[in-house]
């Protein structure tokens, strides 16, 4: 081969304009500064920053976290500190990088959402993700996200007060993702953004206690990789709507392999913790992929799978 | 992350073991209290890191120590590592122990494995009086006894049993130990019971003291939240990150319930 | 200690009494005989074998299982001789040793569900198990396994005609696990087991093709250890009756965790893969922690999880 | 489940390497064509065994041969594995080759790391007239030559690039073979298309064929079902299973598709 072109990384996801498909997922990055010592933000396609809520919010009792078999447990429960602060003092730090910023904002009431996503509005964020689906906060968002109506609800709501590209994330923890999913996009969304984390629980045999001071938490990591790539399958399948997907994402592969289930994007968080070079490195390695097999872009794997 | 050669090896009980790192970087960055994020691996049985402190330094053989008792799968799996392969570490990460002026007195106080990250504390601050004062389980348990006796002017050690040292407590050492003298600063790594005892009679005796705190960590850097531990804020609490504003806390900022 | 007395391993799941809590998963066991090269099948406290149907059924188009991070996919699609050919030539096999022999049965009609119900009552079986919840039958369990009506109307028809214990099986596949198990209580079910596999999904990005010949299949092993978890702790305090645990158990360790969250029995599938010696095992495992813990009998560990 | 002495490992391409284990008991039972179930390992990235035929036996030694290709998780882990160090099989499993009386005549065809479980039936068939046809990628990928060469009269290599021996296929080979003469039985192992043509080609000759069948497998046992395999029964088919009823199956039983 002559002159070697590399293919385009760049996409769309519903208005949402990045260099390359790869997100950092929310709650695993923090607010993209402890990062930003080892690698230069600028390399990521997103960054979606923790959960924010429109008051600071001091989060569960410890432990927080747990170890399971290729996989993780938690239950941080939306430690944030208040969407203001995020304005004030996040946005700055991360506009000295090029890299889209997404503000992943949650919620108590389907009025507390109106108005975080009132104030996102208004800030410098290049996307609303909205998480109605975090496990953790017993009032918040596990109601609205499971189940049609609530979905329905919260997104209609918020679609009237939102000025941003309006991305909502689903939880796993459903009978029926696609009906969710096309509730969601009947209701307004612009993209959708899946998996969050699967509710499970650890326990310590020798206390007989929960490993996890908030008895259950939320389970990701390698080992909900399948289910999530079932999810992003079915989903993409369901709606017409970019679908941006995650759940136990570590490698260019993994990434790939969403990708061909219908993902436009992808998230990476627990992944980052055992070796934060992969948002970078996974960058790289879909480009060896499109690359090596002749895709032009990344968006021509989007849902380039074959059925037996 | 950054690969470090293992020099050494040496288990220092049945179920604790020296790994020495040859490593001019960790040498010439770590500070005590500090700790690495140490990779086990890349089995899924273990598959975040392991946070362990660093224990000691040595500028002569160009190495640096952690001391880890092996307890689940991934200090098991880090036991098995052999000299001259490469471990995965992030760090030196968090907060140093604050150190005390040259020629003021301090006194260490360390609960079984607790006491490794206070050997390089001991160690870098010469010019200061130091008394080491080290509960352990049993006899068996006893580990470094030498390091902290040659890296103090004073030594003391408590067993629960008796099988070495007085029978009692750390506390119990640092509870005579404070009746007699008021050291510039009280530090103290080990259970959090015994943590939450030795504060309070620092406290009692008025003296400063500072703790290393532990929790299940995710990140290590400070991103994901999960290594919270509970801080005065005011007349209530906050979560404060171990990883992050810690490991090293004033002992008077622990919430300890 | 004088006379070290060992603990009672006898559990009686209602009605279904065993000599210790550990069976083997249906599914993963075929009907015993394979596994009787390498163990005294006599040492387990029941078997629950290959899921039945009242005709044989010869499965779905392989490659009929995939490996993801620390679990399994499967897409079997319940390849089975049928009852008829169980009766006749399993029951005889299995009855050579002294082991609860629990029936899997699964159909696709709430009147398969009631045929096949009232074959097995007469035949030598300690147990009748429904797999309402096996994902890989199109119409078969999967509907009625995921909603509550659908667990009622099957299970309300099938206690009719059940003249052994009833346990019914739960598919994890869904909002709200009590939901689902105070319904099957309701109906009539004995006790509950619980989970089966979850909905997953594994790409070929070589081939681009999904590595199930079916597409998706059921996630089981480790990796769903968490999820298992969680649902049993929460369906054990949902209901009254007794609740077989499973989903990634592969040490005592693990049972005891299952035990400690509710479960009266376990049962083990996946894990006997990698390991037979798993399912023996795993008794001595349990027997130790019962010693060394001062229980005096299994049926002390269920429940005994203290809370924050 | 036994714990095997693994004896020597020896790479025999950039990508295949020979396991030698060390054991009787495998010497005593193991039959060609059967498999081994092999455990990589305890880490979760490679959780399920992994089938391996039975490539040799050496009753001097005391040692059998596995000869694997370095594909995935599971296979890079078994190659990491130093000898004097145990691993975990399961087996000898499944059925053999079917072996053709004294005096009589046989073709193997092998393609690529489907040649292998081939040597252990040459071996074990010396009052046989024997002729091996073996095809491969390119000249990199030629493995076990002298092996096959010294265990048949007459040995026929293809390679895809024609970098050695013939250019083409095993199946072309076989082509030309069966016009010259017919042996009682050919025995095949390789890729399925691969294997389909071949079985095509002896049916089309009235020649009795054998396949060893490969699949993605559980248990390894019969137990779980899922290396099913299409088979015929009567008008239609039925899923068989690899590792019980095969991986050994007459050529003719099998519905490719
Ligand atoms: C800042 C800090 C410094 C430490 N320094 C040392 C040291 O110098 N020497 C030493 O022996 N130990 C030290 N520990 C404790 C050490 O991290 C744990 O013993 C170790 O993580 C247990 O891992 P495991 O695989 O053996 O246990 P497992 O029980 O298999 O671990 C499961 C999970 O729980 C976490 N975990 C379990 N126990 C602890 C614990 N006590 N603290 C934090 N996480 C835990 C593990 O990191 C892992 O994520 C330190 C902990 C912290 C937070
Ligand atoms: C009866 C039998 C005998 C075999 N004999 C040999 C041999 O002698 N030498 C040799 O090199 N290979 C042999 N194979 C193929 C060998 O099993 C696979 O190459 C190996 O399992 C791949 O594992 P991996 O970890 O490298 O790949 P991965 O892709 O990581 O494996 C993922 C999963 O898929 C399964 N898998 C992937 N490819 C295959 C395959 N081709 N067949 C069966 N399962 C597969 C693995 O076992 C594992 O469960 C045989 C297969 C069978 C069924
Ligand atoms: C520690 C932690 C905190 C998280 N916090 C949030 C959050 O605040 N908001 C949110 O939408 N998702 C949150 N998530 C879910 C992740 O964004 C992601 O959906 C999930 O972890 C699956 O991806 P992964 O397997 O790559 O981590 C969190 C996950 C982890 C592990
Ligand atoms: C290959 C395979 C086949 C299975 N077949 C059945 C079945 O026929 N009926 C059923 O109720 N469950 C079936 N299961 C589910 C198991 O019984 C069990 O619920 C699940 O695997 C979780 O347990 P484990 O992680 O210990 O395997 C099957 C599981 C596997 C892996
Ligand atoms: S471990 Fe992630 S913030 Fe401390
Ligand atoms: S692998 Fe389980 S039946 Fe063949």
């Amino acid at each position: 081969m002559s002159a070697e072109k590399t293919a385009d990384l760049r996409v769309n996801v519903a208005g949402l304009r990045m260099k390359n498909p790869v997100i950092a997922a929310s709650g695993t990055f923090g607010f993209g500064r402890e990062y930003a010592e080892y690698f230069d933000l600028s390399l990521l396609g997103g960054i979606s920053v923790k959960g924010l809520t429109l008051e600071p919010r001091m989060g569960n009792r410890p432990p927080r976290i747990a170890e399971t078999p290729a996989g993780v447990l938690n239950s941080v429960g939306l430690q944030n500190p208040g969407v203001h602060r995020f304005i004030e003092r996040e946005i700055p730090f991360l506009r000295q990088y090029d890299v889209a910023v997404i503000a992943n904002a949650s919620g108590s009431t389907v009025a507390d959402y109106e108005a975080i996503v009132e104030i996102l509005s208004d800030a410098d964020v290049d996307c609303i993700e909205l998480n109605l689906s975090c496990p953790n906060v017993r009032q918040g968002g596990m109601t609205f996200g499971s189940s049609a109506c609530g979905i329905t609800e919260v997104v209609t709501a918020v679609r009237k007060k939102c000025r941003k590209p309006l991305m909502v994330k689903l939880t796993p923890n459903v009978t029926d993702i696609t009906e969710i999913a096309r509730a969601s996009e009947a209701a307004g969304a612009d993209s959708l953004s899946l998996i969050n984390t699967v509710l499970g629980m650890a326990i310590d045999i020798e206390t007989r206690r929960p490993v996890l001071g908030n008895t259950v938490g939320g389970l990701s990591g390698p080992a909900v990789k399948p289910i999530a790539l079932r999810m992003v399958w079915q989903v993409a399948r369901a709606v017409a709507i970019p679908v941006v997907g995650m759940g136990g994402i570590s490698s260019g592969s993994d990434a790939v392999a969403f990708m061909l289930a219908g993902a436009s994007a992808v998230m990476i968080g627990t992944a980052g913790f055992v070796d934060p070079m992969v948002w970078p490195r996974t960058i790289g390695e879909i480009t060896e992929y499109l690359d090596k097999h002749g895709f032009s872009g990344a968006g021509k794997l989007t849902g380039a799978l074959e059925l037996w | 992350m950054h690969l470090e050669q293992v020099a050494g090896m040496e288990w220092l009980s049945p179920d604790v073991i020296r790994m020495v790192l040859k490593s001019e970087r960790l040498v010439s960055s770590a500070k005590p209290g500090q700790f690495l994020n140490v990779r086990c691996g890349d089995s899924y049985r273990a598959y975040l890191r392991r946070p362990i402190s660093i224990c000691d330094v040595n500028r002569e053989s160009g190495t640096a120590d952690i001391v880890f008792q092996v307890r689940g799968a991934g200090t098991e799996l880090l036991a098995g590592v052999k000299p001259g392969e490469f471990v995965d570490v992030m760090g030196p990460l968090g907060n140093p122990f604050k150190p005390v002026q040259p020629g003021g007195s301090m006194v260490v106080v360390g609960g079984g494995i607790g006491s490794f990250p206070l050997l390089l504390l001991l160690r870098t601050m010469p010019e200061v009086r130091r008394k080491a004062l080290l509960g352990f389980r049993s006899h068996e348990a006893v580990v470094l006894e030498e390091a902290f006796a040659s890296n103090s002017e004073r030594l003391e050690i408590a067993t629960d049993d008796g099988s070495h040292g007085q029978a009692g407590f750390a506390t119990n050492l640092l509870e005579r130990c404070l009746e007699q003298e008021k050291p510039d600063c009280v530090y103290v790594c080990g259970p959090l019971p015994m943590m939450k005892a030795a504060v309070g009679i620092c406290m009692h005796h008025d003296v400063a003291v500072q703790v290393s705190m532990e929790q299940r960590m995710g990140c290590g850097v400070g991103a994901c939240l999960v290594c919270a531990c509970k801080t005065r804020d005011g007349e209530g609490f906050a979560y404060t990150h171990v990883c992050r504003e810690g490991p090293v806390f004033d002992g008077r900022e622990i919430v300890f319930d």
